[in-house]
C-alpha cells in the first residue's frame, strides 16, 4: 500500500500512530513491509491457505463474534442434502462439469429457499438440474458474477436457519469442516509460513476485533490477479464477518483498486458483461425481452428488486423518446452476450481474424496485458486500430518496434494494420469526474486548452458518434436504429466545441418526470417516466448541483467529511453501516458509534448516511411474500443482499464454488498438499500456441516469479517512463532475487539476469536483497523472483516487459489475469534476434514440451 | 533599510550599514532576490483538480498562467490526502507539459514502415468510415437461432483513466453500434 | 588536548562506500596554478622591494615581472576556472573575513594593480616615485597573497586540508619564496642573484619542513598525500626542492647549478601545490576520512580533532 | 549580535543583520515514518524547475540519485539492514556496500531484515560553512534564519562545495553554478509549505519553526524509545554541536553514518581565528625571509 498508494497510506500511520497494529502479507518485503509491525513472507499465489488457516483459528477457537455473526451472516443459513464439499471431493465441490469445466451451483442453494425456475433469472445456474451445466458455464462466461458489484446475486426467498449454529448443515458447520484442514502447520507446508508467525498474526486480527475494537483488511492486485483471484478476496470477508468487522468504522476490506477511475469505470463500465450501475447485458440465451431480463430480481428481496425502473431508466436515457412501453423501452436494442468475450478471448478473436477494429483509449495492452506477444499478434492482425494516449505508447508502435519484429517474428512490411494515432486530452485540459478507490466521484476542472490535435474522449466519441449518425442519417436497415435514435444532442461550449460533461453527468444522474435531475434512486420508475444513466450514481446531481465538485475543507467537517465529493449510493461512505449497531440498533461500543437507530426520532442516524431504509425499526419483520426493499428486516443490515445478510458461504454467484479452497497456481513449483486437485477447477483458460505454460514442478522452471509496481511508476509505464523525474528514481527494468538464489545461480548485484519461461525470455539487471526472502516451504526451500512489471520499447528508460513472461490464465469470475508463474533465472543478458527464439526453445526441449511448429 | 542610496547598491557598503558586518545576511541580498515571489502567487487562474494516476484521488491544485500550467500540487483542503502528493501525483505537471507528449495525429498505412501527417477532421471521418464497413461487414442478427443483434468485429480497450463521463459516452456509443468487447482495466 | 588519533580501518560504516563530502570542483590546472602564480607574485613583490632597497636594479626588474606577470598569469587562471567568468567582479560584492577567498580577493585586486604600475614605471621610467610606492604596496600586500590561500583550503570541510590549517600557511609561504627565489636565480645575473638565492634556500627549507610536519601531524588523513596521482607529485617535489636547496647551496662555488637549482626550487614549489590540491578530491570521496576521526571524538568526548 | 563562528546562537538571522527578524523556520524530518516514496525529492523538481540527472540503476537499493548533489536537493536513502529477529531493541548489524553483499546464506531464522529509509537536505546550518566561505556573497541567510544560493550572484568559485561538512552543496557542471535546497525562500515568504514537505505523504518532513519542532522532535524520540526503539537518536537538534545545530534537523533509526551523514560534523570556521593567526605567521614569516635575503654577501 505504501508503494502502491502512498498517499492513502497516510492513514495507515495515523492509525498507527494511535496503536494500530499493522501486518503485511507479501512475498517481499517492500515499503509497505517497512512500516508494518509484522511482515510475513508468503509464497506467491498461496494466500488461500494462510488467511483459510487463520478462519479455522477463529472457527475452531470460538473466537467469532457471535452476535454478529448469528444476526448478519448466514451461518445459520441451512443449505441442502445435495451439497458435497471439497473435503469429500478431493477439492472439487459438488456440481463439476469436468466437460466444461464448470460448475452449477444447483446444490449450493439453501435449504428452503425456492429452487424456482423462473426464467431469465440474473443467475441462471438455478434453473433446474438439466440445464445447469450449460447455463453455469453460460453464466460464467457472461460475466455475470460480476454483476455483483454492487450487491450479491439474488436467491429467491429466505433459508431456514438454526440460530444455535449446530445444524450440521448450517452454514457455520460448514465452514468448520471444510476449512478444518487449513492448519498452522498446513500453512509451513502451503505457504512458507512458520508456525510461530502465524499464530503472532491469527493473535493479532483477533484481539483487534470485536465491540471495542474493529481490523480492517486492505488488498489489491497482490490477492485478485490469480486464477482463484475472487475467492481470496473471499476468504478475507468470511473472517471479517467471522469478527464482526463489517460495515463498522475501521473495518472492512479495503480494495485498492488502481486508476484514477477504475471504480468509475466499472460503475459505468467500459465492459463487456455490465450495463451502468452492475445491470447485466443481456445475455442471449435468457434475456430476449426486458421482462425476462429482469424477472429474475423482481422476484427478490432487497434493492435489487426494483431492477425494472433502474433498467428502464437506463433504456430512456440511451434512446429518449424512441424508448416507450408499446416497444419494451428499446430493449432490443442492446446486443447480447453469447460467452466470454472479455479483453483476453477477444484477442483470440483478433489472432482469429473475427474482430478487425480495435479502439485502445487509455490502456496500454502491449506491455500491460498478460502475455504481452499475445497481445501484439493480436493488434498485428487487425485491419485497423485506433490508440489514443499521450505519447506514443508501444500500443501504437508494435509495428516497427516490438519484440516480435526484433526477432523476425513479425515483418513490418508484412503487417496490415492500419493505425491511427489521436493524442488526448489530460486531466487539467477537461471537465469531468473520477470515482476514487473509495466509490467517491470528484470533479476535476479545465484548466487549460488542450495542445494541438489532443482532445478529450468526451469529445472525441461525441464526435464520431455524430459523424456515424450523420452517415447514416436516412438509412432504413433495422441495424442502425438504435445509432440514429440514440439521444446524442449534448451543448457544447468552448472554442473547440466540447461537450458539457456536466450535461453528461445529468443525465447519468437521471431526471424525472418533470425534467428536473433526481435526487435518489428510490424515485426511479419502471413506466418510462424517469430517465438513469446509472441507477447507483442518481444523486450525484441533486438539486441540480454538481456534488462531485463539492470540496468543503475536510477540515471544516466532521471525519467522515460527507461533502466533499459524492459517493455512490446516496453519498453513503461506508456500506452496510447498519451493521456498526447491534442487532437493536445501539452501536456495538461508544468507541466505535458510526449509525444507530434513533428510537424516539424514529430514524436511523449517526456520522455517515445510514444504509438502511431510514425509519425501518430494529424489530421490523417484514410479511410473508413481501418483495423489494419491502422485504428487508430490521436486522438484515446487507440491504443489497436479496436474503439481507452477508455470505460466509455463497448458495450462488460464484464459478469456482461456494466457499474458498487452496488450490496451486496455474504454474506451480508444488503439489497441491491439500487436496488431490492440483489447480482451480474452473480456472479460465486460454488454449492458444502462443500461450503455453511451464509444466508443474518443472527442474527447468525451478522458480516462482511473480510481479508487482513500484511507487515510482505507473502500469504500463506511458505516464511514467515518459517523465524525466520519475525515469531518474527507477532508471531500469530490474529483478528482485534472494541472496541465496543469487549464489545459487551466479546473479550480481547491478549486473544482468536472463529470466526464462516458455513463452520468451526477458532481461533486467539484478538487485540482490535480504528483502526476498528463501521460503521454508515444508523441506524445501523455495526461491522467489520479484518482477515490477513497468517497461517497454518507449520512452525514457527502457527495458523488457515483465508481461511477455506472464501467461494468461484467467479468475473465472472476474476474468481478471494472474501475475504469478515459474521461471529460470541466469546471470547475463538474453540472446537477441532470432537466437532469443532459439533459447526458449532450448528450455522447452529440456522441459520436455513438444513445440508448436 | 527602506531608505536606499545609490552606494547601497553595493553590498559592502550595506554590509558597513546594517549589522550585518560579516556579509551574511540582509547585506548580501541582490535586487532579484528581493523581488522574490512565488509563481503560486502570480498565476492568474486557480484551478481545483484531481490526480490522474491512481485510485486513490488526492486532490490536486492547478495554477494557470498565460494559459500555461505553472504548478501542480495537492490541494490541502481535500480529506483524502490533505495536500499531499505521491512522486507520480507531484510529477503531474510533467505529464501534462512534458515535450515528449504528441499533440499530432500519427497515421500509419497499412504495410508501411513510418508514419505520416494526417489531419485531425479528416482522421475522425476515416474512423468513422471505418467503424461503418467493419460494423457493416461484422454484424450478426443471430447466433445459435438466438437474436444477438451486434458485431464482433470491432472492439474496444480502456476506461480506467477516463472521467466517468467519457465511459458513459463510450458505453453508449458502443452499445449502440451493437459492439460487446468493450473492456478496461478493471479485467486486468 | 590531543591530535588526530589513528585511524583504524575496521569498524565502520557507511552509506554505499560513498563519499560524505564533496570533493573541490575546482579546475585544474588553473587553480593548482594560480596557487602557484599568485604565491609567487606576493614573494616576488617582497623580493622586488627588497631589490629596489638595496639597490639591485636587475633583480628588481626581475621580480617586478615575476609578480605582475604572476599575478596577472593566476587571475587569468582563476577566471578560467570560474563557473561563471562574466561574474568574477562579484568576488568584490562584499567583504567577508570569513572567507579566505573574499579576503584574497580583496588583497589580490590592488596587488595586481600595484605590481603592475611598479613593472610598468620601472620599464618605462614614467613616474618613478609612483612606481616606487605602488611598489611598496606590492610588497606589503605580497605576504598575505602569497598565503591567503594555504587559509583558503585549510579553511574547508575536506579533513586532510582542513586538519592542516597550522602548517599549511607556512607550507604555502615556504613554498612562494622558494618559487620566487628560484625564478629570479634563474632570471638574474650572477651579481644580483645571492639574495634571490637565499631567499630560495630558505624558502625551500621552510617548505619542506613544513610540509613533514604536516604531513606527519595528519597521521591516517595523510593518505591522499601518499597515494596515486598527488602522492607521485609530492615525492617529486620533495626531491625537487630538496636537490634545488642543495644545488643552490653549492652554486656559489659551482655556478652552473645556480639555474638549475633556481628551476628546481620553482617546480617543487609548483608540484606541491598540485600534488596538495589534487589530493583534495580522493580526501573529500574517502568516507573513513569523515566517519573514523569523527566518530574516535564522539566516543571519547575529551579528544578534539582540532584542538 | 555576536557574530560567532561556533557554539550556540539564540537568533541566526539577527546576527545576519536582521531586525525583528520572524522565528527560524526550518526542518524536522522523522525518518521513523518515512515510506521512501521520492515525492520530496519529485515535489522539489517541479517547484524548482531542477534538472533531471538521471544516471543507470545504481543497485543500491531503490536509491537511484545517490546523494545530494546540485540536481538533488532531497535525497532519499535506502538501507537494507539484517537485524536479530523480532526485537526492535538492537541497533542491528548495518551493513556497508551492496545489499545482500554480507550475506550469500540464506537469513536465519534468527534474523530479520529491517529497511531504513530517510530524506536527507541542506541541513541550514546555524554555522553555515557555505555561506561564510562564499566570497561573493551569493550564499545569504535569509530572515527565516535558513541558508539560500542567489543564483544572480554566484560566479561558480566554487568555494562553498568544499566548505559544506555534510557533502550539500554542489556545482551544476553545465551552468557553472552551485545549487541547493532553498528551503523554497520563495513559498515561505509567501507563508507557503517547502514543497517537499507539502507532498511527503507520511509527514516524515515536517516543516515550522525550528523550536516548535525541536519539542515536537523531542516528544517523538521518547514515543519511540519507549517503544523499544533503542536506535532511535535526534541528529543536529543540538544547538552545542559543532554546527551550532542546523535548521533541518533529522530523527534517525542507526547511526548518522549508515545514513551517509558525518556523525559529528564541525564547521570548518570554527578554526578560522587560529587558521588566520597561522597565516598572518606565515605572512610574516615570508617578511622575515625576505628581510633575512638580502643580509649578508651582496652577490
Ligand atoms: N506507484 C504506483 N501506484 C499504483 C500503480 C502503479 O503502477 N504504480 N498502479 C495502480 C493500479 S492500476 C493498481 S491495480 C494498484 C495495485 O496495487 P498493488 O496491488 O499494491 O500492486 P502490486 O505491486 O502489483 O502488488 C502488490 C503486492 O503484491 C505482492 N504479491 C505478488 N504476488 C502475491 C501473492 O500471491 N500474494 C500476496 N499476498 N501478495 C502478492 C507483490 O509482491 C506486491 O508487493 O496500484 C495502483 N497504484
Ligand atoms: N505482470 C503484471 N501485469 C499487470 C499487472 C501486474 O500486477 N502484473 N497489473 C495489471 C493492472 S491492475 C493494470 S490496471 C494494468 C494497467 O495496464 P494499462 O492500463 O495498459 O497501463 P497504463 O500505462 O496505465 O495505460 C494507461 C494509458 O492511458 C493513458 N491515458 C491516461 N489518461 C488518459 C486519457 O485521459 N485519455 C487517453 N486516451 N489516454 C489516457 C496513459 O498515458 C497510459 O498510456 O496492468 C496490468 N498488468
Ligand atoms: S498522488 Fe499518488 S497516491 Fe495520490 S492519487 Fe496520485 S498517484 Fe495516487
Ligand atoms: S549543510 Fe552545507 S550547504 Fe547546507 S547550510 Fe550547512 S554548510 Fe551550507
Ligand atoms: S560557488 Fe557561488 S555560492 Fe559557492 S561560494 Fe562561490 S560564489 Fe558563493
Ligand atoms: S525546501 Fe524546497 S528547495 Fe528545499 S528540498 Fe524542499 S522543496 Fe527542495
Ligand atoms: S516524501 Fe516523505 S515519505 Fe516520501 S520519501 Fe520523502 S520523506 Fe519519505
Ligand atoms: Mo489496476
Amino acid at each position: 500500500m505504501a508503494e502502491c498508494h502512498p498517499v492513502g497510506f497516510q492513514w495507515v500511520m495515523e492509525a498507527k500512530a494511535r496503536g494500530a497494529k499493522i501486518v503485511h502479507v507479501d512475498p517481499r518485503f517492500t515499503r509497505t513491509s517497512a512500516m508494518a509491525d509484522v511482515h510475513v513472507p508468503i509464497r506467491a499465489g498461496s494466500d488461500i491457505a494462510f488467511l483459510g488457516a487463520l478462519v479455522n483459528h477463529i472457527l475452531t477457537r470460538a473466537l467469532d463474534f457471535r452476535e454478529y455473526v448469528v444476526a448478519y451472516t448466514n451461518a445459520a443459513a441451512i443449505v441442502t442434502e445435495d451439497f458435497q464439499d471439497t473435503e469429500e471431493l478431493d477439492g472439487l465441490f459438488s456440481g463439476f462439469d469436468p466437460e466444461s469445466n464448470s460448475y452449477s451451483a444447483h446444490t449450493w442453494r439453501y435449504e428452503g429457499a425456492e429452487a424456482a425456475a423462473a426464467a431469465g433469472q440474473r443467475d441462471p445456474s438455478q434453473t433446474g438440474a438439466e440445464e445447469m451445466a450449460a447455463a453455469g458455464k453460460a453464466a460464467r462466461e457472461g460475466g455475470q458474477p460480476e454483476t455483483a458489484g454492487s450487491g450479491g446475486p439474488s436467491v429467491p426467498g429466505k433459508p431456514e436457519r438454526d440460530e444455535t449454529l449446530q445444524h450440521p448443515r448450517c452454514v457455520y458447520q460448514i465452514l468448520k469442516r471444510h476449512f478444518a484442514r487449513y492448519t498452522p502447520e498446513m500453512v509451513e507446508q502451503v505457504c512458507g509460513i512458520s508456525r510461530e508467525q502465524f499464530a503472532e498474526v491469527a493473535d493479532i486480527l483477533t484481539t483487534n476485533s470485536g465491540r471495542e475494537r474493529t481490523a480492517a483488511f486492505c488488498y489489491a492486485v497482490g490477492w485478485t490477479q490469480h486464477s482463484v483471484g475472487v475467492q481470496n478476496i473471499r476468504t478475507a470477508a468470511i473472517l471479517q464477518q467471522l469478527l464482526g468487522n463489517m460495515g463498522r468504522p475501521g473495518g472492512g476490506i479495503m480494495a485498492l483498486r488502481g486508476h484514477a477511475s477504475i471504480q468509475g469505470s466499472t460503475d459505468i463500465p467500459t465492459l463487456y458483461n455490465l450495463l451502468p450501475g452492475y445491470i447485466p447485458m443481456p445475455h442471449a440465451h435468457q434475456h430476449q425481452d426486458l421482462e425476462s431480463f429482469v424477472a429474475a430480481d423482481a422476484g427478490t428481496t432487497g434493492y435489487w428488486g426494483n431492477m425494472a425502473a433502474y433498467t428502464v431508466s437506463l433504456l430512456k436515457s440511451y434512446w429518449g423518446d424512441a424508448a416507450s412501453a408499446d416497444n419494451d423501452f428499446c430493449f432490443d436494442y442492446l446486443p447480447r452476450l453469447t460467452g466470454d468475450h472479455s479483453t483476453y478471448p477477444t484477442v483470440l478473436a483478433q489472432l482469429e481474424g473475427t474482430c478487425k477494429g480495435y479502439f485502445v483509449v487509455g490502456e496500454n495492452p502491449a506491455v500491460g496485458s498478460a502475455n504481452g506477444k499475445m497481445q501484439r499478434l493480436g493488434m498485428a492482425n487487425l485491419e485497423w486500430l485506433v490508440v489514443r494516449d499521450f505519447t506514443m505508447i508501444e500500443s501504437a508502435t508494435f509495428w516497427k518496434d516490438g519484440p516480435e519484429i526484433e526477432t523476425g517474428e513479425l515483418r513490418t512490411e508484412d503487417i496490415g494494420t492500419e493505425v491511427f494515432f489521436l493524442p488526448a486530452a489530460s486531466h487539467v485540459e477537461k471537465d469531468g469526474s473520477f470515482t476514487n478507490t473509495q466509490r467517491m466521484l470528484q470533479w476535476h476542472y479545465k484548466a487549460v486548452e488542450p495542445p494541438g490535435d489532443c482532445q478529450s474522449e468526451l469529445k472525441f466519441y461525441h464526435e464520431l458518434g455524430k459523424r456515424i449518425r450523420a452517415k447514416l442519417a436516412g438509412s432504413n436497415d433495422e441495424r442502425d436504429r438504435p445509432v440514429l435514435d440514440l439521444t446524442w444532442d449534448y451543448p457544447e461550449h468552448g472554442p473547440d466545441r466540447e461537450p458539457s460533461a456536466e450535461a453528461v453527468l445529468r443525465e447519468i444522474n437521471g431526471t424525472g418526470p418533470d425534467g428536473a435531475a433526481l435526487s435518489s434512486y428510490t424515485a426511479l420508475a419502471d413506466d418510462g417516466s424517469t430517465a438513469c444513466g446509472c441507477w447507483i450514481y442518481c444523486g450525484v446531481f441533486a438539486d441540480e448541483l454538481n456534488q462531485a465538485a463539492r470540496r468543503k475543507p475536510g477540515r471544516e467537517q466532521s471525519w467522515v467529511a460527507p461533502e466533499w465529493g459524492w459517493a455512490w449510493p446516496s453519498n453513503r461512505r461506508i456500506l452496510y453501516n447498519r451493521a456498526s449497531a447491534d442487532p437493536d440498533g445501539r452501536p456495538w461500543s461508544e468507541r466505535k458509534a458510526y449509525v444507530w437507530w434513533d428510537a424516539d426520532a424514529g430514524t436511523w442516524t449517526g456520522h455517515d448516511v445510514p444504509d438502511f431504509v431510514a425509519d425501518r425499526p430494529p424489530d421490523y419483520v417484514p410479511p410473508d411474500g413481501a418483495r423489494g426493499p419491502d422485504a428487508i428486516g430490521g436486522q438484515d443490515a446487507f440491504i443489497m443482499q436479496s436474503d439481507g445478510k452477508a455470505w460466509l458461504y455463497a448458495p450462488i454467484g460464484l464459478a469456482d464454488g461456494p466457499l474458498p479452497t487452496h488450490y496451486e497456481p496455474p504454474e506451480s513449483i508444488l503439489e497441491n498438499p491439500l487436496y488431490g486437485t492440483q489447480h482451480s477447477p474452473a480456472r479460465g483458460r486460454i488454449v492458444h500456441p502462443a500461450n503455453p505454460l511451464n509444466p508443474d514442478q518443472s527442474e527447468v522452471y525451478p522458480y516462482v516469479f511473480t510481479s508487482y509496481r513500484l511507487t515510482e511508476h505507473h502500469t504500463a509505464g506511458g505516464m511514467t517512463r515518459t517523465l524525466p523525474y520519475l525515469s531518474e528514481l527507477q532508471p531500469e527494468m530490474f529483478c528482485e532475487v534472494s541472496p541465496r538464489l543469487a549464489a545459487e545461480r551466479g546473479l550480481v548485484n547491478g549486473g544482468w539476469a536472463t529470466i526464462v519461461t516458455n513463452r520468451t525470455a526477458i532481461e533486467a539487471r539484478v538487485l540482490v536483497t535480504e528483502r526476498v526472502r528463501t521460503l521454508r516451504v515444508g523441506d524445501r526451500k523455495v526461491e522467489q523472483v520479484g518482477l515490477p512489471y513497468h517497461w517497454g520499447v518507449n520512452g525514457i528508460t527502457v527495458g523488457d516487459s515483465s508481461n511477455d513472461l506472464v501467461h494468461v490464465t484467467l479468475d473465472p469470475n472476474s476474468h481478471i489475469q494472474g501475475k504469478v508463474g515459474t521461471c529460470d533465472i541466469r546471470p547475463g543478458r538474453r540472446p537477441t534476434g532470432p537466437a532469443l527464439l532459439e533459447y526458449v526453445e532450448g528450455y522447452r526441449r529440456r522441459a520436455g514440451i513438444a513445440s508448436e511448429a | 533599510m527602506n531608505d536606499r542610496t545609490f552606494l547601497d547598491l553595493w553590498p559592502v557598503v550595506r554590509q558597513l550599514r546594517s549589522g550585518d558586518l560579516l556579509g551574511r545576511g540582509e547585506a548580501a541580498k541582490s535586487g532579484p532576490t528581493r523581488r522574490l515571489t512565488p509563481r503560486t502567487a502570480t498565476a492568474d487562474q486557480v484551478v481545483k483538480s484531481v490526480c490522474p494516476y491512481c485510485a486513490v484521488g488526492c486532490g490536486q491544485t492547478v495554477y494557470v498562467k498565460d494559459g500555461a500550467v505553472v504548478q501542480i500540487e495537492g490541494d490541502p483542503d481535500s480529506p483524502v490526502s490533505r495536500g499531499r502528493l505521491c512522486p507520480k501525483g507531484s510529477a503531474s505537471k510533467q505529464l501534462v507539459t512534458s515535450p515528449n507528449r504528441v499533440t499530432k495525429v500519427r497515421y500509419r498505412r497499412p504495410h508501411s514502415t513510418e508514419w505520416e501527417d494526417l489531419d485531425l477532421d479528416t482522421a475522425i471521418d476515416m474512423i468513422a468510415d471505418r467503424v461503418i464497413d467493419t460494423r457493416a461487414r461484422t454484424w450478426v442478427w443471430e447466433e445459435d437461432g438466438k437474436r444477438v443483434r451486434r458485431t464482433m468485429g470491432i472492439a474496444s480497450l480502456g476506461g480506467a483513466t477516463l472521467d466517468n463521463e467519457e465511459n458513459y459516452l463510450m458505453k453508449k456509443l458502443y452499445t449502440a453500434l451493437g459492439a460487446v468487447q468493450i473492456e478496461n482495466q478493471a479485467r486486468i | 588536548m590531543k591530535e588526530t588519533r589513528l585511524v583504524p580501518d575496521a569498524d565502520f560504516d557507511s552509506y554505499y562506500g560513498r563519499p560524505i563530502l564533496k570533493g573541490p570542483v575546482w579546475k585544474q590546472p588553473d587553480v593548482s596554478l594560480y596557487f602557484f602564480l599568485g604565491g609567487l607574485a606576493g614573494a616576488s613583490a617582497v623580493l622586488a622591494e627588497g631589490a629596489a632597497l638595496t639597490g639591485r636594479p636587475e633583480l628588481q626588474r626581475v621580480s617586478r615581472v615575476l609578480a605582475a606577470a604572476g599575478i596577472t598569469a593566476g587571475i587569468g587562471a582563476l577566471i578560467h576556472d570560474l563557473g561563471r567568468p562574466a561574474r568574477f567582479l562579484h568576488m568584490l560584492r562584499v567583504l567577508k573575513p570569513t572567507s579566505p577567498m573574499s579576503v584574497g580577493s580583496w588583497v589580490m585586486a590592488p596587488f595586481s594593480g600595484l605590481a603592475t604600475a611598479a613593472l610598468v614605471s620601472d620599464v618605462t621610467g614614467v613616474l618613478p616615485r609612483l612606481g616606487r610606492t605602488a611598489g611598496i604596496g606590492a610588497a606589503v600586500l605580497g605576504p598575505a597573497l602569497s598565503t591567503y590561500t594555504a587559509a583558503l583550503i585549510a579553511d574547508t570541510a575536506i579533513p586532510t586540508w582542513h586538519e592542516g590549517y597550522r602548517e599549511l600557511p607556512f607550507v604555502f609561504a615556504g613554498g612562494a619564496t622558494a618559487a620566487a627565489g628560484g625564478l629570479a636565480m634563474v632570471a638574474t645575473p650572477a651579481s644580483e642573484r645571492g639574495p634571490a638565492r637565499r631567499l630560495g634556500v630558505m624558502g625551500g627549507v621552510v617548505e619542506l619542513a613544513a610540509t613533514e610536519r604536516m604531513r606527519r601531524r595528519l597521521g591516517p588523513l595523510d593518505e591522499p598525500y601518499r597515494q596515486g596521482r598527488p602522492g607521485v607529485l609530492l615525492r617529486a617535489a620533495r626531491a625537487l626542492t630538496a636537490g634545488g636547496v642543495a644545488a643552490a647551496v653549492l652554486s656559489p662555488r659551482l655556478p652552473v647549478l645556480a639555474r638549475p637549482a633556481g628551476a628546481a626550487l620553482a617546480t617543487g614549489s609548483l608540484l606541491t601545490r598540485f600534488g596538495l590540491l589534487l589530493a583534495g578530491r580522493p580526501a573529500a570521496e574517502d568516507p573513513r576520512h569523515v566517519v573514523v576521526p569523527q566518530r574516535a571524538r564522539l566516543t571519547e568526548p575529551v579528544g578534539t580533532l582540532s584542538g | 549580535m555576536s557574530n560567532a563562528l561556533y557554539g550556540p546562537v539564540p537568533n541566526v538571522a539577527e546576527q545576519a543583520g536582521y531586525q525583528d527578524p520572524p522565528p527560524r523556520m526550518g526542518f524536522f524530518t522523522d525518518t521513523s515514518v518515512c515510506i521512501g516514496c521520492k515525492a520530496c525529492e519529485v515535489a522539489c523538481k517541479e517547484w524548482n524547475l531542477v534538472p533531471d540527472d538521471g544516471g543507470p540503476l545504481t543497485g543500491m537499493s531503490y536509491d537511484n540519485t545517490g546523494a545530494l548533489g546540485a540536481n538533488t536537493w532531497r535525497h532519499v536513502a535506502f538501507i537494507e539492514q539484517q537485524v536479530p529477529a523480532r526485537q526492535a531493541v538492537d541497533l542491528g548489524m548495518p551493513g556497508i556496500g551492496a545489499p545482500g553483499a554480507q550475506t550469500a546464506a540464506e537469513p536465519g531464522q534468527d534474523a530479520d531484515i529491517r529497511w531504513l529509509m530517510a530524506s536527507d537536505v541542506c541541513k541550514h546550518c546555524t554555522h553555515a560553512a557555505c555561506l561564510d566561505v562564499c566570497p561573493t556573497g551569493a550564499l545569504f541567510r535569509t530572515e527565516f534564519g535558513t541558508v539560500v544560493v542567489q543564483e544572480d550572484i554566484c560566479n561558480g568559485c566554487g568555494y562553498c562545495v568544499v566548505a559544506c561538512p555534510y557533502g550539500v552543496i554542489d556545482q551544476r557542471k553545465d551552468d557553472g553554478r552551485v545549487f541547493k535546497c532553498t528551503l523554497c525562500y520563495d513559498r515561505i515568504g509567501d507563508g507557503l509549505e517547502p514543497a517537499c514537505a507539502k507532498a511527503c505523504p507520511t509527514d516524515s518532513i515536517q516543516y515550522g519553526e525550528l523550536d516548535v519542532l525541536r519539542a515536537r522532535a523531542d516528544a517523538r524520540l521518547a514515543e519511540l524509545r519507549a517503544d523499544g526503539e533503542a536506535g532511535a537518536r535526534l541528529y543536529g537538534n543540538d544547538p552545542d554541536d559543532g554546527v551550532g545545530g542546523t535548521g533541518a534537523f533529522f530523527l534517525l533509526l542507526d547511526e548518522p553514518e549508515v545514513y551517509g551523514l558525518p556523525p559529528d560534523p564541525v564547521v570548518t570556521t570554527r578554526n578560522l581565528p587560529q587558521i588566520w593567526q597561522r597565516t598572518a605567521m606565515a605572512a610574516g614569516a615570508l617578511v622575515v625571509l625576505g628581510v633575512a635575503s638580502f643580509l649578508g654577501r651582496r652577490s
